[in-house]
């Protein structure tokens, strides 16, 4: 049984390779950095598109939309004792587009570059931060960004240049070091291992009652099931769905579902012959199992979904309705000249749920006569395959957009300016399955500049209409769901939808 | 000259009879002696099952180990689905028969790539010894310090996961320990006197490895192999259980277990049936090996 | 002969091997005195086997039957593990043939012999160590205080069998089998181990049943023979008187060897006879 | 002049030891190289995620050095591990050995359990089955030890977490020690056994016990089974031999002849076998310490080598043909001490 | 002409300081048609001498020669076909998974010789063996009969010249007796020369013309059989070893009966 005073979580840190907020990529590593970094804004956990206020007590866009200033509070320190100021927010935003990794990516698409970013992002005096836009874009979006990027958490300057070599900006240091203000302290990381929390005292808000948070890396459901059912862990994260519904039957443990913004999906890549064909798409879009994968792989897992965009957006369509017909798939494929369907191979990460997709997938396509081989691997091998456009099929998860906002999806997912091999847009999941619309492209980059938000959404909803009619090589099947299970004595725990779930306000009840 | 021709080729005949008569008599004596023994009895009636079995898979298979019903998924050993059925709704006594040809399709890649190579290179260094012997045991003692499992991560990581490469990874862990019985071997038969009475009369290197050294290690080795199959099977298991084995929906033991795991506290069919199987045929080959062993032993 | 130390009578000896029988030793029948009593016959005539049982030695898949096996005023034949080993060493022991095989490798040679002492004296280690010495000092062992701490590699075959006597000798046993002591030795040692061994018993009237093959040796060296073909003894006669013996397997068992000067141009062999095995 | 003798002699065997030493890690560095090498696992995407773009791919890609030729990539490597630099784990971003002495250490403990378990059954099991050969028990032990050898233990260890931890809780569950004690005592050993007994922290002590029993005991089968048959087959050879016969003519009770004659013969054998089975736990760790979260060397070794993280991989398999073969010295020394006809 | 000439053979096994040398200045000349024998105390070099001459150690120095032609250090078919050897232990020189016709038709294969068959069932022949042997494996032959089967594989190649490392030695008196009468009918039908180790004075005295005794690597003394038998002897040591031989007549016994 775990402490009164601390609190236990249980999950996969298979994704935690660095806390350095210019570098981490992944939502394991915002769950943990959400706690030990503070950031200017923060957005509400069920409601992503409602911005509060946190370092920054306040905020205003300018009038033509091209700059956004920040009031910051005066009474946030960090753990190392030094006061929490704007040249520490302007260092930290400069920094990730200095060391160009991997969370500079959103931060260029809006035209900073590691060369203009001093001039646009500045600290006009000890308390005011002046970000402006080098592109014009949504300020919304850049605000969304801010709230929810693991890019966004605010560093300790000094504290972090003391640690600097060979000019890294204190990059080496902040891999496995954290110079934050967060509710919690860094005890102890050990990668693939666990991270251990302890309350930090002089947090300017209300200090957590938790004194202490232990996060222990767990991939086996069985035993997180184990464990979580003795109470030897408080919080469980990534289990199997067999295992979380049996643990929903049981009145000491409580589930509590997150929608994410990304979404599961079955790609094809259209530098194959095969799948250039528009029919040959089509044939996949019928020869995938929606309604039986979404019901018996992808509870708590995902929910059925089958657009480009994230639900919960006004701008989303409703369902096409896409369903399994073998039939059609079957005339499709003749009429594409593969009457007799053809040999392919499907790459997948070898983790539920995506290796059962992928399993499904391989037994409706056979159904239509394609032979699908499945290559499993891990998220490396399997995405860098498809970064290199070698795939022919691929069952993923992306769509990456934590920002509540269609653009980032389609940024993500369908936007593709360039379509050479030599353009290498390998943060484009479009450019990846080499799917090229003009039209589409268009229309996105429009959207964006459009101030009247009806017309807005009603831009992108031509988009998902467009790309259901040309078919894109991306197919969405379900969307993302983070299933969480918790003892029922752990109060004040709510899941984010951009994964930045803080437990500064959790507690326990005895 | 017809005459001589006729009797030279009765004689080789002859002599070839012979020498089946007496090897169909050792294995006849051989299977009466293990017989006798009722564990090693068992674990042959096993193993043979076991090759029955994969042979009339088609046959003996109640389902399709292929076919998903999505609608028929998790359902528990009955009348009609014997050991239940998988998340996919697929046949798990199917897929365990089919799944037999996969595990004596590991079984005998591996041994037909180790017990020749592991012989080869013993015998050799035995029988050379000096520069040759250091060489090949220092290739020997790499093979051997590469811990197994790991050698056959990496193998698989490097060419991707699948049965093949699985099976030349753990070959590839294999042969070293076949190779040192078969050198210790050589190292004691090389000063035997039959071996210095063929020595004396000319014969070639070669020849008396191939001829009079090889058959005297056999038998040890072929224990030695039949040992492995076990460790074999376990490590194909292991293998399939981390995900690098037989790929998805080959009904690879290890890799049942590995997906069935999640169902494991609800649906313990799931892991019980592919767990046990591996269990009963690597305790069989051990049980069939050790009896070997004992029947081979010149002591007895 | 005048006081019977062990009488043996009708001695049955079968190994069963794979399910079948093979009747190693049938109807020996002898006693002995204090005297030297030899067995000899050709290998695998049952020899070891006769003076195995009689420690109850054998192996596992032995049956050992016998109208009697009367040792002083003990059977052998209802003698339990106990009483075995209260016999063993301390009252019948018995010489292997090779020290090279029948020495514990790791141990101390001397701590063997004392060991031996030990087990049937209770003594303390020191006491035993200092008996051990004079025992090795008796099998004329010079610097037996070095001898004592060598390993059983580190001794010669001469040596080595001289401690193994030493070892057989220190409990004061009354009586001893000897099996093969001397073949795995080069000729010049065997006749110093059997002149010693010679010494040793008559010294401390000891009855010496004396296993061989060789029959010239047995025949200057012990009081009584008993020739053994086929798991019986077909013969039991006087040494000296070994000459006249009358049975044709004794016979040809002395002509066959050639000897020095010998002028025969072919040896004598031997020309078994079925019916030796029914008496 | 004699001592002189066996002096040089010594001298020499143990030159050629060091050298062949030498060679077997050079070529376990060359093989674990050109594995890295052949393996289509990007080391880069590793480090910058699936969604990076272009730019910072490249830039990454010449900060870790990937653009220079192989040999000089091999070449520089071998510099830096001359200079005793083994480099940084993508994984953790810290030095290499650092890691390592912060993984090794939980295996070395499972395995040192396990071995413990392995000697301490299957010694005497071995030991009476070799006495009682053909009998009953000899069947059972025989029958008992193969199980060992025959079941998978990543199933056996789900089995036992069910039935030992969620049933009867009588032992802790996945990891090293219930988690609200994690992280209490400082490290020193990295054994946590050993530290929380050092710092005579009894509830961290108890807790560790109670979490490393299970998956030490089942890690342990296979050693028990091993070497329970071991024993038994050299306990067989050594009974059958001459002297045990001597042994037993002099009169001695069964015990002596068995412990003090014949297992006394068998002992160097034995540490052989002992040694070599404790080398294999500590590689074979890896299915029971992911199925019980054990966070050790198994683990490392097998996410860095699946990250592609050849710095971690190289150095982790460097580390146990270390092992290896000092475990192979240890043995031929334990020869020269227990083995009075090697000890010349 | 001497058909085996030994001249000043040395060896040593071993290097450096582990150096221990085996044999010192061996000189021996046999006859065509002889047969000589090598007697001496166990460990003296006896088999070592055997071995230089059938080409087991290569790195001896000194000058071998048979039939007037020098020995190469090397092994080549020539030496097999004219000299071939017969071991001490019956048990040990078949190869256990080879049948008897496999063991006699090896040497024939490797020197390409024809009529196989033929040459089989005379050879056996020869050695008192009937053609029912022929498919036997080693194992279901007795130690005499293994020693027939040896003997004829040494004499299928029609060497002239048989080394015997104690042929008997490990056999019963009255097989021993069999096979001593066999290689002294054979050598009389074929006119083999033999050059044979043993360490009973008997069976030299039966077998052998003349005899070398050896003590630690030197050859001490060559003299006839029949100085031997009549006590000629000179060197200390080989009147040592004939008064341990028990194997005297009956007469000589009580004489010698004192020792004990
Ligand atoms: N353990 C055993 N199992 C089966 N048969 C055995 C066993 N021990 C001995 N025999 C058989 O018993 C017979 C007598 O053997 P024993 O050893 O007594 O002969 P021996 O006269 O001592 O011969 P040797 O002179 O060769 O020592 C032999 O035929 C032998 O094969
Ligand atoms: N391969 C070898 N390496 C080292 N020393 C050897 C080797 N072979 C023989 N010796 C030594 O050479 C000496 C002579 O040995 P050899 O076998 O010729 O003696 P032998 O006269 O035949 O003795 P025995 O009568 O016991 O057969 C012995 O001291 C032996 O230890
Ligand atoms: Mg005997
Ligand atoms: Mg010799
Ligand atoms: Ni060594």
């Amino acid at each position: 049984i775990t402490p009164e005073n601390q609190l236990v979580i249980g999950m996969s840190m298979d994704n935690l390779l660095s806390l350095d907020p210019a570098s981490a990529s992944g939502l394991d590593v915002v769950s943990v950095n959400s706690n030990l970094y503070d950031m200017l804004i923060e957005l509400a956990p069920k409601e992503p598109s409602k911005i509060s206020p946190a370092v920054a007590k306040s905020w205003s866009i300018s009038e033509d939309g091209n700059r956004i200033t920040f009031e910051l509070r005066d009474d946030v320190i960090f753990h190392s004792g030094n006061k929490l100021t704007a040249h520490d927010v302007a260092w930290s935003l400069q920094r990730v587009l200095k060391l160009n990794l991997a969370l500079a990516s959103t931060w260029k698409t809006y035209g900073f570059t590691a060369d203009n970013v001093e001039q646009f992002i500045q600290a006009k005096d000890d308390y005011t931060v002046e970000i402006s836009l080098p592109e014009k874009t949504d300020p919304n979006l850049v605000l969304y960004t801010l709230g929810s990027s693991p890019s966004a958490f605010i560093v300790d300057s000094k504290e972090v240049l003391k640690h600097e070599k060979d000019g890294d900006l204190g990059h080496a240091w902040l891999t496995t070091n954290v110079a934050g203000s967060g509710p919690f302290q860094l005890r102890d990381w050990r990668a693939k291992d666990r991270v251990l929390m302890t309350r930090f005292d002089d947090y300017w808000r209300e200090p957590s009652e938790m004194k202490r948070i232990v996060m222990r890396h767990m991939t086996e459901s069985q035993s997180l099931r184990l464990m979580l059912e003795r109470g030897d862990i408080d919080i469980a994260m990534g289990m199997s769905v067999p295992d979380i519904e049996a643990l929903k039957k049981d009145d000491n443990i409580r589930s509590e579902a997150t929608i994410r913004g990304t979404l599961y999906y079955v790609a094809v890549s259209m530098k194959d012959d095969k799948f250039s064909n528009k029919k040959v798409r089509e044939a996949v879009r019928y020869l995938i199992d929606y309604k039986g994968i979404n019901d018996s792989i992808m509870p708590n897992y995902g929910v059925l979904h089958q657009r480009p965009l994230k639900l919960g957006l006004d701008a989303t369509l409703p369902e096409p309705g896409y369903a399994l017909n073998v039939q059609k798939a079957k005339t499709l494929l003749a009429e594409a000249g593969y009457p007799d369907g053809f040999k392919t191979s499907i790459r997948v990460l070898s983790q539920l749920p995506f290796i059962n997709i992928a399993t499904s997938l391989q037994s409706t396509l056979a159904q239509a006569g394609i032979d699908a081989e499945i290559i499993t691997g891990t998220g490396n091998q399997v995405y860098g395959a498809m970064r290199e456009r070698k795939f022919e099929m691929l069952v993923g998860r992306g769509g990456g957009g934590i920002e509540p906002h269609p653009h980032s999806s389609l940024r993500s997912l369908v936007y593709n300016p360039d379509n050479s091999d030599e353009a290498k847009l390998t943060n484009f999941q479009g450019w990846r399955t080499g799917f090229y619309s003009p039209e589409i492209n268009t229309i996105i980059e429009n959207a964006l500049l459009e101030k009247d938000a009806q017309k807005q959404i009603e831009m992108y909803q031509d988009v998902q209409n467009i790309y259901e009619t040309q078919i894109g090589a991306i197919f969405p099947v379900s969307q993302m769901l983070d299933t969480v299970l918790l003892r029922t004595d752990v109060k004040h725990y709510e899941g984010h939808q951009a994964a930045t779930t803080r437990l500064r306000e959790v507690t326990k009840e005895r | 000259m017809i005459t001589n021709s006729t009797m030279k080729s009765s004689s080789i005949s002859k002599s070839t009879n012979a020498n089946l008569m007496m090897l169909l008599k050792t294995v006849g004596h051989g299977c009466k002696r293990i017989i006798r023994n009722p564990l090693t009895a068992a674990g042959l009636v096993v193993v043979i099952l076991l090759l029955v079995i994969a042979v009339f898979a088609p046959w003996i298979a109640t389902h399709n180990p292929l076919a998903q019903q999505l609608s028929n998924s998790l359902q528990a050993p009955s009348a009609e689905h014997w050991f239940g059925t998988d998340e996919f709704g697929r046949d798990i006594f199917s897929r365990l028969v089919y799944g037999s040809r996969i595990t004596l399709y590991i079984i005998a890649l591996v041994t037909i790539i180790v017990g020749p190579i592991g012989l080869a290179i013993g015998t050799i260094s035995g029988y050379f010894g000096g520069i040759i012997d250091t060489v090949f045991m220092r290739i020997t003692d790499i093979f051997i310090s590469f811990p197994g499992l790991v050698l056959a991560l990496a193998f698989v990581a490097a060419l991707g996961p699948g049965l093949e490469h699985a099976v030349i990874a753990i070959a590839l862990t294999t042969w070293p320990p076949i190779a040192r019985l078969a050198r210790a071997e050589t190292l004691q038969l090389r000063k035997a006197d039959y071996i210095v009475a063929v020595q004396l009369q000319g014969a070639s290197a070669t020849r008396i490895i191939f001829r009079h050294i090889v058959p005297m290690c056999l038998s040890s080795v072929i224990v030695r192999l039949t040992m492995n199959m076990a460790g074999i099977i376990l490590t194909a298991a292991g293998l399939g259980f981390l995900g690098l084995g037989a790929q998805a929906p080959l009904p690879e033991w290890g890799a049942m277990i590995s997906t069935g795991r999640s169902y494991m506290l609800e649906n313990w069919w799931l892991v019980a049936a592919p767990g046990a199987a591996i269990m009963l045929v690597s305790l069989a080959f051990n049980l069939l090996g050790d009896g070997l062993r004992d029947l081979l032993d010149p002591r007895n | 002969m005048e006081d019977t130390k062990l009488e043996v009578k009708n001695l049955q000896i079968s190994f069963s091997h794979e399910g079948s029988q093979v009747n190693a030793v049938r109807d020996v029948s002898f006693t002995l005195g204090q005297e030297k009593l030899a067995i000899v016959g050709e290998s695998g005539s049952g020899k070891s086997t006769v003076g195995r049982s009689l420690l109850k030695l054998h192996p596992k898949n032995a049956t050992v039957k016998a109208e009697k096996l009367q040792f002083g005023d003990i059977d052998l034949l209802q003698a339990n593990d106990k009483t075995m080993q209260n016999i063993r060493g301390r009252r019948i022991s018995m010489i292997m043939q090779d020290p090279k095989y029948s020495l514990n490798p790791v141990m101390k040679v001397g701590d063997q012999i004392a060991e031996a002492y030990l087990a049937h004296y209770k003594v303390s280690k020191k006491i035993a160590k200092e008996k051990a010495i004079t025992m090795l000092e008796k099998v004329q062992i010079r610097d037996p205080e070095r001898v004592y701490s060598l390993y059983p590699h580190e001794v010669s075959g001469g040596m080595g069998q001289r401690v193994m006597i030493a070892m057989m000798l220190i409990p004061e046993p009354e009586i001893i089998i000897a099996d093969e002591p001397t073949s795995a030795l080069d000729v010049s040692v065997q006749r110093q181990v059997l002149n010693l061994l010679d010494e040793l018993i008559s010294e401390r009237n000891i009855g010496l049943i004396f296993i061989s093959h060789d029959l010239d040796l047995v025949r200057n060296y012990c009081d009584r023979v008993l020739v053994m073909y086929a798991g019986r003894v077909v013969e039991s006669i006087k040494a000296s008187e070994l000459e006249n013996a009358q049975h044709p397997y004794t016979q040809g068992l002395l002509k066959a060897p050639p000897r020095i000067g010998d002028i025969r141009n072919r040896l004598p062999t031997l020309q078994r006879d079925p019916s030796w095995l029914f008496n | 002049m004699l001592t002189f003798q066996l002096s040089n002699k010594r001298f020499k065997h143990f030159f050629g030891g060091l050298s062949s030493v030498a060679i077997t890690l050079l070529g376990l560095l060359a093989l674990t190289f050109f594995i890295g090498r052949v393996m289509p696992i990007d080391p880069v995407l590793s480090v910058v995620g699936p969604d990076a773009d272009n730019s910072t791919y490249e830039q990454v890609y010449k900060e870790m050095g990937l653009d220079k030729p192989l040999y000089t990539q091999y070449l520089y490597y071998l510099n830096d591990i001359a200079h005793g630099d083994f480099g940084n784990a993508l994984l953790t971003g810290r030095p290499v050995i650092e890691d390592i002495a912060r993984v090794f250490p939980a295996t070395l403990e499972l395995a040192t359990v396990a071995i413990i378990f392995g000697i301490v059954i299957g010694i005497p099991l071995g030991v009476y089955a070799a006495v009682n050969k053909g009998r009953a028990v000899d069947h059972i032990i025989r029958v008992i030890s193969l199980f060992g050898y025959s079941t998978p233990v990543f199933w056996v260890g789900m089995i036992g977490l069910i039935i030992f931890y969620a049933w009867l809780n009588v032992v802790g569950g996945s990891g090293r020690v219930d988690l609200a004690y994690d992280g209490f005592v400082d490290p020193v050993t990295g054994m946590l056994l050993i530290d929380s007994a050092l710092a005579r922290d009894w509830d961290v002590f108890q807790s560790a016990i109670k979490h490393i029993i299970l998956p030490a005991f089942i890690l342990g089968l296979n050693a028990v089974s091993f070497i329970t048959r071991m024993t038994r087959s050299f306990m067989l050879e050594q009974l059958s031999q001459e002297y045990i016969l001597t042994a037993q003519v002099k009169g001695l009770p069964k015990r002596v002849v068995i412990w003090r004659h014949a297992f006394r013969n068998i002992l160097v054998q034995l540490l052989t076998i002992i040694t070599l089975s404790y080398g294999s736990l500590l590689e074979g760790a890896v299915l029971i310490e992911t199925v019980f979260a054990w966070p050790g060397f198994g683990q490392y070794l097998t996410s860095s080598l699946l990250l592609g993280d050849m710095n971690a991989v190289v150095a982790s398999i460097l580390l146990i043909g270390l092992i290896f073969i000092s475990l192979n010295l240890l043995t031929d020394l334990l020869y020269r001490v227990f083995d009075p006809r090697t000890r010349k | 002409m001497n058909i085996i000439d030994i001249e000043k053979l040395n060896l040593s096994f071993g290097s450096g300081v582990n150096e221990s040398k085996v044999l010192h200045d061996v000189c021996l000349q046999i006859q065509a048609g002889e047969s000589f024998g090598l007697v001496g105390e166990s460990g003296s070099g006896k088999t070592t001498v055997l071995r230089c001459l059938a080409g087991q150690y290569h790195h001896w120095s000194g000058q071998l020669s048979v039939n007037g032609e020098q020995l190469q250090h090397k092994l080549d078919k020539k030496r097999c076909i004219d000299m071939q050897m017969v071991f001490q232990d019956p048990y040990g020189s078949l190869h256990p998974r080879h049948s008897i016709e496999t063991a006699l038709a090896e040497p024939l294969k490797i020197h390409k010789m024809d009529n196989r068959d033929e040459r089989i069932t005379t050879i056996l022949k020869k050695v008192g063996l009937d053609n029912s042997f022929r498919y036997r494996s080693p194992h279901q032959l007795s130690g005499g009969q293994r020693q027939r089967v040896a003997i004829a594989r040494a004499l299928i190649l029609e060497p002239k010249i048989l080394l015997l490392d104690e042929p008997t030695s490990a056999l019963d008196v009255s097989v021993q007796a069999e096979i001593l009468n066999l290689l002294k009918d054979l050598k009389e039908k074929e006119g083999l020369t033999y050059l044979m180790v043993t360490h009973d004075l008997g069976v030299v005295s039966y077998l052998c013309d003349r005899v070398a005794v050896m003590q630690s690597g030197r050859i001490v003394e060559t003299i006839s059989s029949d100085d031997l038998a009549n006590h000629n002897a000179s060197e200390p040591y080989t009147r040592m070893l004939l008064d341990c031989c028990y194997h005297t007549e009956a007469t000589n016994v009580t004489a010698e009966s004192n020792i004990y």
